[in-house]
């Protein structure tokens, strides 16, 4: 298979382990090894990128990549099933052993190169949050950590139980190099952390804008209440960055659904600074 | 004609005039030559743009069930608007069946019925001619608008005799040949969608060829993908079809649909009686049944 | 699309509803009568609620035929499902005829729980039926697809 | 490029010359009206008709493509097929439209290999149009009834005599090599092709799109849109029979255990196109699917390829079922 020949046809890769991540069970994180070794080299990634996962019969859907380009010999995905969705329905029946496709890396990444010496703020909400556990597991890489300045971290679920990667996160919220504040909707018996919706806690916890950037996932509900308390934190439009999702057929540029106004989510995204996002829905849905 | 369009305009004036209406749903002058289009008309003033002539072809009952649809967080107080259509006896009669299966509040119709001579059928396909009466005209049973709230006086076309000739010599063909024929012409098909679309009377939310789980039919424009997204279409119009070959007009690639949904008509009268918008059935043909409904298709393997 | 019937061995699809059919081919095995094994049986609720969508996509399978059998007209568990569905085999059934579908190859019937024997025989003659024609096998889908630059 | 004339009268040596180089299709007289087929016999060439109904992009984006196949022991790649080696006879505004989609499936960083090999298989002969039909307006499109781009060689009809310019250096090569079929052409005929070039183009009524793309950065208003497109069907008889659209889907198609991935046309009049799993659909509403369409080809494509994915064959026009017309929609937009 020579994907630099024929860009639609997907790597085999085999379901390694599959972790249930949600009280709910309709959040899965899929992790694959490639088939053929040489795949994985090809498949070299950055953070904010995705890949269309391909199950033979159903059909192929974008994910984020969860996984940092650091972890080797794997690629994870973190995918809600919906009863309506056919692919993460039979994604949600795979077991580990099986074999399906893969596709990609695929579209922009966080910039996170030009982001060198600056401090970070990371928001985000619900299952949106994969790229960017991605990017954190990235940033907090010995080798990566340095480049930096500080890093906080702000992450909200609808419940306790809702939360992505709880082990992760209370490992983040050990480490003294970045601030990790976990907020739920509401809490239940046993939580003990922060309550409240993230446009609040981002606002309480008031990261300093200076020298900052704000990477920013979640819902559109969401994002659009984020937005405000960012900007009066002194953000600008320019400085957050933002990653975008819609329903997505060839991923590089060509079947032409996945644009809002002139720019495709695929190609020219998924990330986007909320200056480019404003522009772009000036002249489209 | 000139006539009819005048009475009409007069009585789609008062309609606005007396805030009786949200919306009338007529035609008016189309941009290519010889042609009407679909068109609502809003207000009073949109009524001078109103037309009535020979070409105002399309079914506009299809709009209906659009126009009535609930927005997705509709405001408080709520109110399906009032619409009036434009209707020919075909249109009326996809208004009645609408209404029977409640996709249509009769209470907030207003039928504006017309004297109807035929229409032009819209040239697709090779099989019309420029500004011939379209097929579905000649063979109309039912050029009169029954149930009118208004009716628009004025010369009619003689309903025709009926019979479905043409559909009875396709019968006496060979199965093989019939399933020739029939493939020949599916076989035209790109899959727009356009028949189902502006059939008056296809109005499911979610067309079974549009499903994903199950996925009955691929979007996929292979033989027997196309065959079965058609099979099935027609089929969901048993007991519904009027006849009014919308399905035909919109077809870009001109195919002859009527040949095919005219049979289910010929069947739901010769079987069952019925004749979707005119006759008085208390239901759907194919939601109600009688004790003494035909057998002669059940297989007896006793019968010797 | 014109793949000759294997006229040796044809596939039956047949639709079962729960109540009377289904039990019928059931006490036919019981009995140990004996009878075509081409069948593939599909226990359905109700004959009515047979689609025609659901015949459609067997013959697009591949199925050489397709039976759907429910409970004799009076006898329906849901009082009248299968009188409702009765009208629309009747139109499908002459609407398939009409299109070119030999009418052997879809067929209809009523098989109570305590008819084995019935069923038994509803099978030969469909499998017989069947077999006996000698025309390709319609709608069938193409395993592969050929680009159709057209 | 210097013209070459071919006498009618030796037609048939010219297909003999063309079916020498592997598959040709071209304009066939059908019961339909001359469609784009299969040439197979020296006589099938018909030269005089209007348009194809289908546009030719079908040749090389076909409908309906099998991409890759798969079953128990896995997925395999399908290879590229169907490709035809001579296409004759495009109009001007398909072959415009087929260089506009080079640049669609061809771009900085991927290529779409179904569609570059069979552009790249064949040698694109285009014919001159001898009458404009009543929706045209390609000419104020960035098109002529004469416009050489994204063809090989632009035929004229000029009636006895087939005049044919190559306009690409394969075209050149082809022309060069069949020069015994070809004779030049005498000033007169040069002279009638200029005066048929001209009448043609000045039968053709100009439409407001050179204007549009400004014009449309400026129409965000939804009611605008709802406006245009409430007559709508939200059929995709538009954007299948539109020379430039290029969107589509892939499907999954499954026969018992095995089946094939498929790439198939898709509409963004669809109310389907945009509709994700969780049920949220971006563009829900007709105005807004209509707002999508013109801005793509007339605002988007602008903005990316700098060019308006339109070349005014009026297909669209002359098949929408309920008449909705991209040239009074574009005069709304401008005025």
């Amino acid at each position: 298979m020579n994907t630099a020949a024929n860009p639609y046809v997907p790597y085999k890769v085999r379901v390694e382990k599959v972790t249930v991540e949600n009280d709910e069970k309709d959040l899965k994180t899929f992790r694959f090894a490639f088939c053929d070794k040489a795949d994985e080299q090809k498949f070299a990634h950055k953070c904010g990128q995705f890949a269309m996962l391909h199950v033979a019969g159903a059909g192929e859907i974008p994910i984020g990549i969860a996984s940092s380009p650091l972890d080797k010999g794997y690629a994870e995905f973190t995918v809600k099933r919906y009863s309506t969705g056919l692919v993460t329905t039979a994604l949600h029946d795979m077991a580990e052993g099986d074999t399906m496709g893969l596709r990609g890396p695929l579209g922009n990444s966080f910039p996170l190169e030009n982001l060198k010496g600056k401090n970070l703020l990371i928001v985000g909400g619900g299952f949106a949050f994969t790229t960017l556990r991605a990017t954190i597991r990235y940033l907090l890489n010995d080798s990566v950590r340095k480049n930096y300045g500080t890093i906080t971290v702000i992450y909200g679920a609808r419940s306790p139980g809702e939360l992505l990667y709880k082990q992760e996160l209370s490992e983040w919220q050990r480490r003294s190099d970045v601030a990790t504040h976990v907020t739920v909707d509401k809490g239940d018996a046993s939580w003990k952390g922060r309550e409240g919706f993230v446009p609040a806690v981002v606002s309480q916890v008031a990261p300093s804008s200076a020298n900052a950037h704000c990477i920013v996932c979640g819902p559109p509900i969401m994002l659009k209440f984020t937005m405000p308390p960012l900007l009066q934190l002194g953000f600008t439009p320019e400085t957050i960055i933002t990653s975008q999702e819609r329903r997505m057929s060839c991923g590089i540029g060509k079947c032409g659904r996945c644009n809002i106004g002139p720019k495709y989510v695929c190609k020219d995204g998924p990330v986007f600074t909320y200056a480019q996002m404003m522009e772009m829905e000036k002249t489209g849905s | 004609m000139q006539d009819a369009e005048k009475k009409m305009k007069t009585a789609a004036k008062k309609l606005f005039d007396d805030k009786k209406v949200d919306v009338i749903v007529g035609f008016r002058k189309g941009s290519r030559a010889n042609s009407s289009r679909p068109y609502f008309a809003r207000s009073a003033a949109d009524v001078e743009n109103l037309v009535w002539n020979g070409f105002c072809t399309a079914n506009l009952a299809a709009f209906l069930p659009g126009l009535f649809e609930k927005p997705a967080r509709p405001e408080d107080g709520y109110k399906p608007p009032r619409i009036a259509v434009i209707a020919k006896g075909c249109d009326s009669r996809s208004v009645a069946g609408l209404v029977k299966e409640n996709q249509v509040p009769r209470a907030n119709v207003i039928v504006i019925g017309m004297p109807c001579n035929g229409m032009t059928a819209a040239v697709k396909g090779a099989q019309v001619k420029k500004d011939e009466i379209g097929r579905a005209c000649l063979e109309c049973v039912s050029p009169m608008v029954k149930d009118a709230d208004i009716s628009i006086t004025g010369e009619s076309r003689k309903p025709a005799k009926g019979g479905y000739a043409r559909v009875k010599a396709f019968a006496a063909k060979s199965s093989e040949e019939r399933w020739k024929a029939f493939v020949k012409e599916i076989a035209k098909c790109i899959r727009c969608n356009a028949c189902r679309e502006a059939c008056p009377n296809c109005y499911c939310k979610v067309c079974f060829a549009d499903q994903k789980k199950p996925a009955w039919v691929s979007p996929a424009n292979e033989l027997s993908e196309t065959i079965a997204f058609h099979m099935g279409r027609m089929f969901h119009q048993a007991g519904r079809c009027v006849e009014c070959d919308a399905c035909v007009n919109a077809c870009p690639m001109g195919i002859d649909l009527r040949l095919f949904t005219q049979k289910l008509a010929q069947d739901a009268h010769d079987l069952f009686g019925s004749v979707p918008g005119i006759s008085g059935d208390e239901a759907p043909m194919l939601n109600m049944f009688k004790q003494d409904d035909s057998e002669c298709f059940i297989t007896d393997p006793e019968e010797k | 699309m014109a793949k000759p019937t294997n006229n040796s061995e044809p596939t039956i699809v047949a639709f079962l509803c729960n109540w009377c059919s289904y039990a019928g081919a059931d006490l036919a095995g019981v009995n140990r009568m004996q009878y075509p094994a081409n069948v593939r049986v599909i226990r359905v609720p109700c004959s009515g609620r047979v689609d025609p969508l659901y015949i459609i996509k067997a013959l697009q399978e591949g199925a050489d035929g397709v039976v759907v059998s429910g409970c004799h007209p009076g006898d329906c568990h849901y009082i009248s499902g299968n009188l409702v569905a009765r009208r629309k085999f009747a139109m499908l059934k002459s609407f398939l005829e009409y299109l070119g579908i030999e009418p052997e190859r879809v067929q209809f019937s009523w098989v109570s729980a305590s008819e084995g024997g019935r069923f038994a025989s509803l099978i030969e003659k469909v499998v017989d039926d069947v077999r006996k024609l000698r025309t390709p096998r319609k709608i069938v889908k193409e395993e592969t697809i050929t680009a159709n630059v057209r | 490029m210097q013209s070459v004339a071919l006498d009618i009268k030796n037609l048939r040596k010219f297909t003999a010359a063309l079916l020498k180089l592997g598959t040709v299709r071209g304009p066939v007289h059908s019961p339909a009206g001359v469609v784009l087929a299969d040439i197979t016999t020296q006589s099938d060439l018909a030269l005089e008709y209007e348009n194809f109904k289908l546009p030719p992009k079908r040749e090389f984006f076909p409908q309906c493509e099998e991409i890759t196949r798969f079953d128990a022991s896995g997925v395999r790649e399908v290879p590229v097929s169907g490709a035809a080696d001579v296409i004759f006879g495009v109009r001007p505004c398909d072959a415009l439209a087929l260089s506009h989609l080079d640049r669609v499936f061809t771009d900085d960083k991927y290529t779409d290999p179904y569609y570059s090999k069979r552009r790249g298989a064949a040698l694109l002969i285009s014919l001159a149009c001898n009458k404009s039909e009543a929706a045209c307006f390609c000419t104020s499109t960035g098109g002529s009834p004469s416009s050489k781009q994204g063809a090989d060689i632009i035929g004229f009809n000029l009636g006895t005599v087939l005049l044919l310019e190559p306009v690409t250096a394969r075209g050149q090569a082809f022309v060069k090599k069949n020069k015994s079929l070809f004779r030049d052409p005498s000033a007169k005929e040069l002279q009638k092709r200029e005066k048929q070039e001209a009448d043609v183009a000045g039968q053709i009524p100009g439409v407001a799109v050179q204007q549009a793309p400004a014009a449309l950065s400026g129409k965000s208003d939804p009611a605008f849109w709802e406006s245009i497109a409430e007559t709508c069907l939200s059929c995709g008889a538009c954007t299948f029979l539109c020379p430039t659209c290029h969107c589509f889907d892939f499907n999954d198609r499954t026969k018992r255990d095995a089946g094939s991935r498929l790439r198939v046309h898709d509409a963004c009049m669809f109310a389907s196109f945009v509709r994700e799993a969780s049920g949220h659909n971006p563009r829900g509403k007709k105005g807004e699917r209509m707002r999508q369409r013109v801005m793509h080809k007339f605002s988007y494509a602008p903005e990316n390829f700098n060019t308006v994915f339109c070349v005014g064959c009026g297909r669209c026009v002359t098949a929408c079922p309920s008449n909705i017309d991209i040239r009074e929609t574009l005069s709304k937009v401008t005025a």
